[in-house]
């Protein structure tokens, strides 16, 4: 039992917590709670894994963006206040029976893998410092270097004549574009609109 | 992470008494308390400074009795009172909300100061992502006072909140553009580094780097303004409209919670700002620094544990007295706005941030990272290849790029030109470029 | 010759910036013009002082460039012998003069005791010009620059496509210098006169009467001020441009721009079907000589390699020889090879050019007659000479300020600028097709003068005819005369069409010489400042030479030149002595239309009572001009062959012309400035008698009117109509062209009707027929078995409609399990 | 990290993924609905990122993860559009009640 362990115990415990209160939870707003207490902690994780980036990166998109989102998403389509929309009985059966299913399927799936024996075997290449960057804390310039096209990480160690690994840097521009059109999208579809009264929209649908 | 924690010194100090584990989660927990008490003190401080502040600016006198002279305790017999009130749930509250909403604002403002360095060494965490990680934490504020102004069950509560909402989403945006300036030319993104590049003479100063970073010192200063919620920008707790915004409901010790995260994240956003464009805790004075930060910081006379330096310490020291100076002096001068300018409409709020901060960040942003090319271009460097006629650059794309194994050259500009042919002196030549675009700044250490 | 001296090369990077300043400066005045003047007032003269402050800006530049390079050159090239003294304070032209006539004082002195007649006294001076030019060797050690240096160097390279360097050039020499200072000068002039001209635009609403709409009624449409000027900017930069330009290939780009220039304004008043008609043809003329043009550049291109007149130094240090020095080498001397009869190049030091074989590089003679004639079919087209002069006379319809442009420093200037620019490049041969041309030209335009009536085209065709002089001067070896004319003609040009546009304004737009007369009294400044012009022209003297000099405007002085160059040709090549005929008999021509010109107009008693009394003195911002010009075209060339402006010129002149030494195969031999200096009084003499009988019988016919014209006229009635009917040319190219090509194209018609469209109403028809069956089977057959299919798969589709429940949570089930299904599939089949 | 084995994380982003799909499932509330994928999608991350610091995969793990949290945020803002257009056409959020193509 070390510190590590421990740290990891409380962030699993907090993730999986938070994850199942969400899921148990009625109210819209208390799950989006939930939800941050469930994605901080992941973001613990990441950092336990060394991977701060992405840790920050998730706290600042996840926690302070999407869910902030969410949040809004609930205040402007509540019509009354601490509004419920309970399930029937038989959906949260059903829905439970599914949960039990999956979480069995993957219990199974990763006690059956041994997971050694794929570290081990699975190398992409043949490099022993292939980890070097991440295990001293410093994945911010390796990826952002990933990100340009250009893999520090790979090839520092690699063996002569190799050729130069690829990079992300196609894919990081069109997310970005992607990004912008989603941008432009969103506020295209969520502009202020005319409301339409119940009457109408049933008339309309008929 | 683990080892990264600045607490190894304590650690390592404790070790022949406990465990390691334990003694590196003992050193933690002892940091912990004290950025606990930093945290705390501000608020207790900067709530007196601001009343004297606003009774010198109104011409009144303000505290004068409470601890005899200045009223220094005045921030302390508020406490007393506060702690001392009811705490009052709304009957149509959501209860459970209600009650952690004060203390997610708290953890969000109190998080920032984990990984902002107060001097040279003096850090909670010491992070590669140092302020990617601050601005994350700092976004967290919001779901706190959102929470809050939804779970009290009133309206004056919820449109606080949502105001608050859209605020500070918006304002993060240019915060963030404004912040990552002086990051371009700093080149890292950890605080201390950049905090270091910038001791010695004041021209080091990300301030003066250059024209851009000199006006997003002024935008990131408004910007980090109204992300604090301080007037002009006040509109969540506009109390005039929304009698108290989000904490109308509130009372007691959880509505002295959401000031102290006030408080902390004004020092918070003004310790950014210090250590981002003002020098953090240089002197701007090479004739100090220089004796101070570099010479004094080997003085060993042997005093204390082994490992102990005692220079490193006193050195540390002057440099947080300096830091803290810096940081006061700008939220003074946050206090200082707060009661001379009267307050925006939310649409104006809006307006200011999304139609002229925005674009004047992004502005100042492109500028900072063309003013590099720009300065080369003066200097007469090949740059670009603007100055290569058609031709030629047509010539180029066919044999690099469509015939690459005829010439197989690749440039790498990184800082400098270097053009380095892979075919011959692959590994070695790899190696130096990539160990390079590794860590290329971090290491410059400080030019007096 | 590009010398690597520093203080060369910094005075050859001044006078590029100054030079470029000016020739920049008008293209940003058209830019703001253009597009500002769209938005603003149509009241506004803003644009036309812009315009006028842009020229005007380049004449200053243009100015201080050749004054920086006078006191760099400490005026050397004024300099004939060495008792010049150095003047080193001469501050502008006016000033310039006086030196000259300075000079000539000293000249005179020295001389007088070597007779009368100063060209006599010509002999020991060609010795001391050579033994100047060893001293000027000397000044150049001390620092100074030669004055026959040439600056040349790149501004920026366009693009690179292997070998082909398009690069933008510069080349500036004493003649670039004068033609700078010329043209911007004459710019000037025209703009402001052209402020006055234009003001009629000066209005929302324009009333066009030479255009009449269906209804009846004119054209009515907003003023075009501002456009007009703007297109004047466009036409000086790209004239400029030109003249600045350091290698052909750019010479072609301006050289178009010029012809797009001159189209938009020949085309100003577009509405007019005439104006259309007339910016079309010069357009399409231009083709024609471009289309040489583009020939001559191909084959420039393959043969040398290289588009630049003069060297270049690459990146390495190292200098290629530019186009001049392939072919002439230092010594200004074409190397034929006996065996094969090639040109051999000449390198940069003089040595031969070897190409990657290490052979000679050689270029077949016969090519570059051909290179040469092509780039002279481009000045032909420009230049307007025979067989493509005929555009010329019907750019009249565009304004008259266009006209002065156009005629005097613009348009037709380049083609005669670029026949002396690339004077090295031509071979006796191609030089004896451009002397030729340049004689038919003179003659042809000069007989269509006497009889035409529109005051503008009377002075169209002397254009013509004088263009022709200046042809015939570079094709007999004269270069120095031909560009000397081109110059002095510029000025008494320009003077000559704005007083011409100053009496069609003054008349409210009556341009027909018959309904004029007796002006004089109406318009004395205008009448007295077109004497002047006339007078030039006609190349009167007095024949007494006081001071060394006769007393004579310019154009007596290049006019005497020319045809003294031409006898000394003559002298030399006997069978070609219509080339000195010629141009001597149509100087009588040309004094008789030019005087018939100004009687007609100004002199007797009014013939049109109407437009008399109408007629008024135009306003100062257009008589001006027209003094200060008439100033110019009186004494520009003062002096002579000894003066300023010749001096100038000379110091540009192809290394070689002076000593003959241009001589190639062929048999012709060109005349050297020994043997022209010998005939000079003899030609000077017939010249001056026979344009004083010209004079003289305009005046018995136009002036006395002892002798009605008409009546002359009807007694030739078929010469008459003949010359009225300008040579029959549009009629011939009328028969030649166009006849045939509408003949042909009536056969092609009558083909696509019978034979083509037979043929593709035959297929359509049968395409019909055949579709009417493949419709049936469609229509049965396809039709029922996708029906069919189209049915079944609707009723699988209604029966399985059910399962879209439209419950989303239910989809999300399903592909929970549907995922749990497939794994338990893979675990059953896949054990492993 | 000593002492904590890459199959904890494992079970840790598989716990996370099933909550996501029960909220998938079992909410009405069409915010429900996204914060269950968020939760799914979370899952995924936490997966990359373990794979990353267990696995040769390196870096490419994180770099995965973090396309993944970018294409998220864009799918949240869309979803949420899409749901506030829904609650002006049905004055309500209830995915039930978006059934007019039902079969």
């Amino acid at each position: 039992m070390n510190g590590g362990q421990v740290l990891f115990g409380i962030f699993a415990l907090l993730t999986c917590g938070g994850a199942v209160a969400v899921a148990l939870t009625q109210n819209v707003v208390r799950m989006a709670f939930w939800l941050i207490v469930s994605l901080g902690s992941a973001s613990g994780l990441f950092f336990l894994l060394n991977a701060d980036f992405v840790g920050a990166t998730q706290l600042l998109i996840y926690v302070g963006g999407t869910v902030v989102l969410l949040i809004f998403g609930v205040m402007l389509t509540t019509s009354g206040p601490l509004l419920k929309i309970p399930s029937s009985p038989g959906e949260l059966i059903q829905s439970a029976v599914v949960g039990v299913l999956f979480i069995s399927m993957f219990f199974f799936t990763v006690w059956s893998v041994d997971w050694e024996h794929v570290a081990n075997t699975a190398r992409v290449h043949d490099s022993t410092t292939d980890t070097v960057a991440l295990q001293n804390d410093t994945t911010g310039r390796p990826i952002g270097m990933a990100f340009l096209g250009v893999r520090p990480d790979r090839d520092l160690g690699a063996a002569e004549g190799q050729p130069l690994s690829t990079g992300y840097f196609l894919p990081f521009e069109i997310v970005s574009m992607h990004l912008l059109v989603v941008l432009i999208g969103a506020a295209y579809l969520a502009r202020a609109k005319r409301q339409i009264t119940t009457a109408e929209s049933r008339s309309e649908v008929v | 992470m683990m080892t990264t924690l600045a607490a190894s010194t304590l650690a390592e100090f404790m070790n022949g008494y406990v465990s390691p584990e334990l003694a590196l989660m003992l050193a933690a927990l002892f940091h912990a308390g004290v950025l606990l008490l930093v945290f705390a003190h501000a608020a207790l401080i900067f709530i007196w400074l601001e009343r004297k502040v606003s009774g010198r600016i109104q011409d009144r006198l303000g505290p004068t009795r409470c601890g005899g002279r200045f009223g220094w305790a005045q921030g302390l017999a508020d406490g007393i009172k506060l702690i001392q009130k009811e705490d009052l749930i709304p009957r149509d509250a959501d209860a459970f909300l209600f009650r952690l909403a004060p203390y997610l604002a708290c953890i969000a403002s109190f998080g920032g100061f984990m990984v902002l360095p107060f001097a040279a060494d003096w850090v909670a965490v010491n992070l590669d992502t140092g302020l990617f990680l601050l601005f994350a934490i700092l976004s967290l504020e919001v779901l706190g006072i959102v929470l809050a102004g939804y779970s009290s069950g009133s309206k004056w509560s919820l449109f606080g909140g949502m105001r608050e909402a859209a605020q500070m989403v918006s304002y993060e945006i240019p915060l963030a553009i404004c912040g990552l300036i002086p990051i371009v030319a700093a080149g890292t993104l950890n605080l201390t580094d950049v905090g270091q590049m910038q001791v010695g003479h004041f021209g080091n100063w990300f301030l003066f780097h250059d024209p851009f970073t000199f006006f997003a010192f002024f935008v990131y200063f408004t910007v980090a303004t109204a992300g604090c919620k301080r007037a002009p920008f006040d509109l969540a707790e506009a109390e005039s409209e929304l009698v108290g915004g989000f904490h109308t409901e509130y009372s007691g010790m959880r509505w002295s919670y959401f000031f102290m995260a006030e408080y902390a994240s004004m020092l918070l956003v003004s310790g950014v700002a210090t250590l981002l464009f003002l020098g953090g805790w240089s002197t701007g004075l090479p004739f100090i620094d220089q004796p101070i930060f570099v010479d004094l910081k080997s003085w060993n006379p042997g005093i204390g544990p082994e490992g102990f330096v005692l220079g490193s310490y006193i050195s540390n020291l002057i440099g947080m007295s300096v830091f803290l100076l810096k940081s006061s002096f700008l939220v003074f001068v946050q206090i200082w706005v707060r009661w001379t300018f009267p307050r925006l409409r939310i649409d104006q709020v809006m307006t200011t941030c999304l139609k002229y901060l925005v674009p004047m960040s992004c502005f100042l942003f492109l500028g900072a990272t063309m003013w590099p090319l720009l300065m080369a271009m003066g200097k007469g460097q090949k740059t670009t290849i603007w100055p290569q006629p058609l031709g030629d650059r047509t010539v180029q794309v066919h044999e690099h790029v469509l015939h690459p194994i005829n010439e197989p050259k690749i440039q790498i500009a990184d800082r400098g030109e270097q053009t380095v042919d892979f075919s011959e002196t692959p590994v070695i030549a790899k190696e130096a470029i990539l160990t390079e675009a590794m860590h290329s700044p971090s290491e410059q250490g400080i030019q007096p | 010759m590009l010398l690597a001296d520093a203080s060369v090369s910094s005075l050859g990077n001044t006078l590029a910036i100054l030079l470029g300043i000016a020739c920049l400066l008008p293209l940003c005045g058209f830019l703001i013009e253009i597009f500002a003047g769209y938005w603003s007032d149509r009241l506004s003269k803003t644009p036309a002082l812009m315009a006028v402050g842009c020229i005007g800006g380049g004449f200053a530049c243009s100015l201080l460039a050749l004054i920086l390079w006078g006191n760099a050159t400490c005026w050397t090239a004024l300099k004939a012998d060495e008792h010049g003294a150095a003047h080193h304070s001469v501050r502008d032209d006016s000033a310039e003069t006086q030196l000259a006539l300075a000079d000539e004082e000293l000249h005179a002195d020295e001389h007088s005791s070597a007779g009368a007649d100063d060209h006599h006294a010509f002999h020991p001076e060609v010795e001391h010009h050579v033994a100047s030019e060893e001293g000027h060797d000397d000044h150049a050690a001390e620092g100074l620059v030669p004055a026959h240096a040439v600056f040349s160097g790149t501004i920026y390279r366009l693009a690179k496509f292997g070998n082909l360097d398009i690069t933008v050039d510069y080349y500036i020499d004493s003649l670039t210098l004068v033609m700078f200072v010329m043209v911007t000068f004459i710019a000037t002039c025209i703009h402001i006169f052209a402020i006055g001209y234009m003001s009629e635009e000066l209005t929302h609403e324009y009333v066009d009467h030479a255009v009449h709409m269906s209804d009846g009624h004119h054209l009515h449409r907003p003023g075009r001020f501002y456009r007009f000027f703007a297109y004047m900017s466009l036409f000086c930069f790209s004239m400029l441009g030109l003249v600045y330009s350091g290698s052909i290939f750019l010479v072609f780009v301006f050289w178009e721009l010029v012809g797009i220039c001159s189209y938009l304004l020949i085309g100003f008043y577009v509405e007019r079907k005439s104006a259309n008609v007339a910016a079309n043809k010069a357009f399409i003329m231009n083709r024609v000589g471009d289309f040489g043009f583009l020939i001559g550049l191909m084959i420039l291109w393959t043969s040398f390699g290289t588009f630049r007149f003069a060297e270049e130094i690459d990146d390495h240090g190292q200098a290629h020889a530019g186009l001049f020095h392939m072919v002439r080498g230092d010594k200004g001397l074409m190397r034929v090879s006996s065996e094969t009869g090639d040109v051999v190049m000449w390198g940069e030091h003089e040595e031969t050019l070897l190409d990657e074989n290490d052979q000679p590089r050689t270029i077949p003679y016969y090519l570059l007659v051909i290179a040469g004639l092509g780039i002279f079919a481009g000045c032909v087209g420009k230049s307007a000479q025979f067989p493509l002069q005929t555009w010329l006379p019907d750019a009249m319809e565009g304004p008259t300020p266009v006209s002065a442009l156009v005629h005097s420093a613009t348009m037709v200037a380049a083609g005669v600028y670029l026949a002396g620019r690339f004077f090295p490049m031509f071979t006796t041969d191609v030089l004896l097709v451009i002397a030729y041309t340049g004689c038919i030209t003179l003659f042809v335009a000069a007989t269509i003068a006497i009889v035409a009536t529109d005051i503008k085209r009377v002075l169209a065709y002397s254009t013509i005819s004088q263009l022709g002089y200046m042809m015939l001067a570079i094709g007999v070896g004269g270069w120095g005369a031909g560009l000397f004319h081109l110059i002095t003609h510029a000025f008494f040009k320009s003077l000559m069409f704005l007083a011409s546009g100053s009496v069609i304004f003054g008349c409210h737009h009556e341009q027909e010489m018959p309904k004029m007369g007796g002006l004089w009294r109406k318009m004395p400044i205008t009448a007295l400042t077109m004497l002047v012009g006339v007078i030039a022209i006609a190349g009167l003297a007095i024949p007494v030479t006081i001071m060394g000099a006769r007393i004579a405007f310019s154009g007596y002085h290049s006019k005497d030149a020319i045809v003294a160059t031409a006898l000394a040709f003559t002298e030399a090549n006997s069978m070609h002595f219509l080339l000195f005929l010629t141009p001597l008999v149509t100087a009588g021509i040309t004094a008789f239309y030019m005087f018939r010109l100004w009687f007609y107009t100004f002199a007797g008693d009014p013939r049109d009572k109407h437009v008399y009394d109408h007629a008024h003195e135009t306003p100062k911002v257009m008589t001006i001009p027209l003094l200060v010009l008439s100033l110019f075209a009186a004494g520009c060339a003062i002096g002579g062959e000894e003066g300023v402006l010749y001096r100038l010129l000379s110091n540009s002149e192809p290394v070689g012309v002076a000593a003959g030494r241009m001589s190639g195969a062929g048999g012709i031999s060109l005349p050297s400035h020994e043997a022209i200096h010998l005939v000079h009084a003899q030609a000077g003499t017939w010249a001056l008698i026979v344009a004083v009988l010209g004079a003289f019988l305009a005046y018995v016919f136009y002036g006395a009117r002892w002798v009605n014209p008409t009546e002359v006229g009807q007694s030739f009635p078929r010469l008459y109509r003949f010359l009225v009917e300008k040579w029959q040319f549009d009629a011939l190219y009328d028969a030649m062209f166009v006849r045939p090509v509408r003949i042909i194209a009536g056969w092609f018609v009558v083909f696509d009707r019978v034979v083509l469209d037979g043929f593709l109403h035959a297929a359509a028809s049968s395409v019909v027929h055949i579709s009417k069956w493949d419709r049936r089977f469609d229509e049965s057959i396809i039709d029922g078995f996708v029906n069919l299919m189209a049915s079944v798969t609707f009723g699988i589709g209604r029966s399985f409609k059910k399962v879209q429940t439209g419950m989303l949570r239910q989809y999300i089930t399903f592909i929970a399990l549907g995922v749990l299904a497939l794994f338990v599939l893979m675990l059953s089949f896949f054990p492993n | 990290m000593e002492g904590v084995d890459l199959k904890l994380f494992l079970l840790v982003g598989a716990v996370l993924f099933v909550c996501g799909v029960i909220c998938m499932t079992s909410k009405r509330n069409g915010i429900g609905v996204l914060i269950g994928v968020e939760l799914v999608l979370n899952a995924a991350n936490l997966n990359f990122v373990a794979f990353s610091r267990y696995t040769p995969l390196g870096l490419d793990g994180q770099i995965m993860a973090l396309f993944v949290i970018v294409l998220a945020a864009a799918e949240a803002a869309v979803a949420l559009a899409i749901a506030l257009n829904f609650y002006n056409n049905h004055l309500t959020i209830d995915v039930d009640r978006a059934d007019e193509l039902r079969g």
